[in-house]
């Protein structure tokens, strides 16, 4: 990773995605304010994929004949880069389908452990036992603790959040106690790039010997992330929000406790013995892996890495936190628009989230759209956010290592436009 | 600029001053209906003499597409029979998912002609159809019920 | 769908797909004879994949912009695509990572059903009932519902083989009972190419109102499937065993089945309302995407599907047919092969396992790779499959569109080779 | 060939005549090990003198691979303090990862380093690791048992 001060080339860095050069809407050059949904691909994510397909594919970890053992090393490869990437060793990282799964495979695997063996133990959940998630949750680190309590009776709890938008952690012991037996939460905002302390949640999961499951999904992409260092117990993120292909996702998990966790979904690959009667499971994290794996897909993410990690992401974080505090400064300065979440860029990732009085989100996505700038509207997976802050729903720009202080300003430009379109300004 | 190809000024028309707002008794059901990817939401009721919808009140939070689209509702099935309303919105849902390519009929829809453009957009095509369903399912609610 | 007689122009095929222009192992050209495993990709769907990455990439049914628009209607069409393909209507048709997550989806919606609403109590299975599969299975279609019962206290149950490896049919009634909730079972086998009567399962299923759950990974990709023809309730198959990508794979529901069924994996575009306090969830399909799905994937088997349509499903089917005949041909006159299974093509598609007296697998399947040919050995996910054809492993040949009869050839002639080699012949 | 690079000669005479092969009695403990991908199964048996090994034995089916490297396993530490028969586990393990860039050490080796070539073929490293990972398993059980 190059930690050099150099601010980004951006211009040379736009010719990588090819996206980026064409036109929507009768011409308009594109804005592309959406990476928080999901980012675009550079091409050497496009020819890595590409050149597997064309020269490597085959099943992994199934053939004996060259091109599976190409496609397994390609694989596995792929792992350890991005193993490294976080901060995790090799068998700690278990390939999913998104970073939805990841929350869905602790969630039911812990779900599962009542009725597994005794080395599952410390997964049990039940009732009398506290699961704690906060008010900030992306709905796929929100529902599937929904719906773990309502499977074996344990009761959700969670953090509220203040006024602005942050964690309202004045009570935490009161939060997380005796009883939790998992805390799981947001690195990073995706509506409002709040970035939470998860070392003060992480210490108080640990005095109660609670797990942690960390939303890495807004983190890992835009920020270096380590996950060994944040000592979280879980942590899953996404391949198609940090350059790579859409269908792969990555869990995180420390290697003891994968150890010991039951499996999730079952399979082909995930196997050790199988008879009619029964079967026992391999180790992780091909316990976790079962079917045919993401191959290309993982080829894909692994060339992703490896292009953040020449760019540096370091660097990429800088040039973010650049645009973040143009943004806010630039649309706080347009009257009748109120920023939702904080309103200053400290501990924060580049996402800015707003309403324009008179003009509704949607309304002002469209007007958006129509001069070139995509933007999200809606409430962006995290209604309760949105219900915590009153927001019915917000526009949300979202920024990546593509997008230039230029395009802030026709975010700012368009904001104007849409208030213009509809009459209130 | 396209944009005024969508919001044509009877939609926004509406959208600045709806018709039948507000939720009025009495009435014989109620619906509740939400677009999970925005979160937009209406509440609407529905009141049926015999076979007339005698009245179509509503109240929520949404954009200028779904406001319009249900004060144009209230317009075109209050005082009808059940059997014609719907026959109305079968052509306005038909409309919506034509993506432009139907000319609709103004004796039918009225103002909701209007809405021929938002048709190209196919991710406002829900927001054109909040109160519709709302509609839908308030009737037979109230039919359920009678 | 073209159901012209005309054999395969196979020569002018293998031009699309840039894999099989290359050597192996010093120079040999390859010999693929491993697609049962995973399938090697034309160029059309490489670049219908790149197209849609370079034009239209965004999140899907997220997105007010156009780019999101674009998306969303190439996800969708290839969806509907897909469904005529397998005739099905658009709602019944659910995008998965690979068949084995379509199959675990109902094993764990039906182990949701008993935490779920009263529309859902058809699918609740507890202790006294029972779920039907074969022994036949493909370990994705059999451990799923091993842990079903485990999970729920069900019993597990199922047909037996004949010696050549067929279903044994002869008592369906005592093992189809008024207690059995599901019964799921393989098209055909990936093992030995066994086609199954779909009809007298489906029929046995129905007189006792227990679900059916169809395994079609190697029936979809190589022949004129209908669903709804074939009366099933649910089915699954993969993406990468017909020239598509991998990550994806496809669950058919009935719709009716898919409307009462409870969610499995949970989060962001699956939900109705989310509120700290629980959730509803929307119609299906999206009821079962959650998160953000593996979008350029789903554009890809669309390409596949309109590539398979194009060449024609039927004449692919009897080009294969030829291949298996030619291929149990050729093995049968090398003294020391047994094959498995089947003896003879009827009623089975393009997979031709066997052991060769003297040679492990694991070495015939080496001999062949420094000969350039591909071919899978061990037991190929279906354990108990081999333990009643009482061989500990085997070596496998499966065909597809691409292969030629002058591949079988050398298929016979390195199965010759090994016997020198170890000094059996 | 390539092929004779990796089955060497001296593994095909140890797959043809595999040397300790065969379950004896008395043994301290046992450990089944399986190749999941191929069903490759051994057993196999350790008996200790205090900290000698003094003899293993074994029964399976597997590939010529499985086979030989267990039998070359007994010829490496039978009548071989533990700690040493370890050392020479290590060093067979480090040769097997290595993908041909090893040169094993004869001495410490002996007829495993004909395993050299199997190592460029990584599919094939979990055949000769099979026997070894039974051998540290019933090791351990037989010392946890201790
Ligand atoms: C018959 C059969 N069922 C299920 C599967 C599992 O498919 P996947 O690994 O793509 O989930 C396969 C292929 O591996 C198969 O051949
Ligand atoms: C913070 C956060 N968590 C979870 C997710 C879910 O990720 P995915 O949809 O890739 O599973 C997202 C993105 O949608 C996100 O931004």
């Amino acid at each position: 990773m190059t930690t050099t001060a150099a601010p980004l080339d951006v211009t040379a860095l736009r010719a990588d995605f090819p996206i980026l050069s064409r036109t929507v809407r009768d011409g308009k050059r594109l804005v592309y304010l959406d990476s928080g949904a999901t980012s675009q691909r550079p091409t050497q994510v496009l020819d890595a994929e590409r050149a597997f397909l064309e020269r490597h594919n085959a099943a992994v970890h199934r053939g004996a004949h060259q091109l599976a053992e190409e496609a397994t090393d390609e694989y596995e490869g792929a792992r350890q880069r991005i193993a490294d990437f976080v901060g995790a060793d090799f068998g700690e990282l278990v390939f999913t389908k998104n970073a939805t799964e990841g929350f869905n495979l602790v969630a039911y695997a812990m779900g599962n452990a009542a009725t597994s063996g005794p080395e599952a133990a410390r997964f049990v959940v039940g009732p009398g036992d506290e699961i704690v998630v906060t008010e900030m949750e992306h709905h796929a680190n929100l529902v599937p603790w929904q719906q773990l309590a309502a499977r074996t009776g344990a009761t959700l709890k969670w953090f509220k959040l203040t006024p602005d938008g942050r964690l309202d952690l004045s009570d935490v012991d009161s939060v997380i106690t005796p009883r939790t037996k998992v805390v799981a939460f947001t690195h990073q905002s995706n509506v409002t790039g709040v970035i939470n302390p998860v070392d003060v949640l992480v210490a108080a999961a640990r005095k109660v010997g609670a797990l942690t499951v960390l939303d890495a999904c807004q983190s890992v992409p835009h920020s270096p992330v380590n996950f060994r260092k944040l000592g979280v117990d879980f942590a899953s993120f996404s391949g198609h929000k940090m350059l790579g292909p859409s269908g792969i996702g990555v869990l995180y998990g420390r290697r003891e406790l994968l150890e010991a966790l039951p499996p999730f979904i079952t399979g082909g690959s995930m196997i050790e013995l199988v008879k009619m009667e029964g079967s026992t499971f391999a180790p992780p994290p091909a316990r976790f892996e079962a079917g045919s794996p993401m191959t290309s897909q993982a080829v894909g993410l692994g060339a992703a890495v490896d292009y953040l990690s020449v760019v540096g992401i370091e660097r990429i974080n800088a040039h973010e936190h650049d645009l973040t505090v143009a943004a806010l400064e630039g649309l706080s300065s347009v009257k009748g628009v109120r920023l939702i979440g904080p309103s200053d860029a400290v501990n924060r990732g580049g996402a800015v989230p707003f309403e324009i009085e008179g003009v509704h989100p949607h309304d002002a996505g469209q007007v958006l759209d129509s001069l070139g700038i995509a933007v999200r509207v809606g409430h962006h997976c995290a209604w309760p956010l949105h219900r915590c802050l009153n927001a019915q729903s917000s526009v949300r720009a979202t920024f990546y290592l593509y997008n230039t202080l230029d395009e802030v300003d026709a975010l700012v430009d368009g904001v104007r436009e849409a208030q213009k379109f509809f009459g209130v300004a | 600029m396209q944009l005024q190809q969508m919001y044509q000024e009877i939609i926004l028309d509406h959208y600045k001053n709806p018709h039948g707002r507000g939720l009025r008794d009495p009435f014989d059901a109620e619906s509740f209906q939400v677009n999970p990817t925005c979160g937009d939401e209406v509440t609407l009721r529905v009141k049926l003499d015999g076979e007339i919808v005698s009245d179509v009140s509503y109240d929520g939070q949404g954009c200028s597409i779904s406001q319009a689209s249900t004060s144009v509702l209230t317009d075109l099935v209050v005082g009808r029979p059940v059997g014609e309303a719907f026959k109305k919105m079968d052509a306005f849902v038909e409309l919506m998912q034509s993506r432009g390519q139907i000319e609709p009929d103004e004796d039918v829809l009225e103002d909701g002609i209007a809405f021929a453009g938002v048709s190209k957009y196919p991710a406002r095509v829900k927001c054109a159809l909040l109160g519709w369903m709302a509609f839908k399912d308030a009737v037979a609610r109230s039919q359920g019920a009678a």
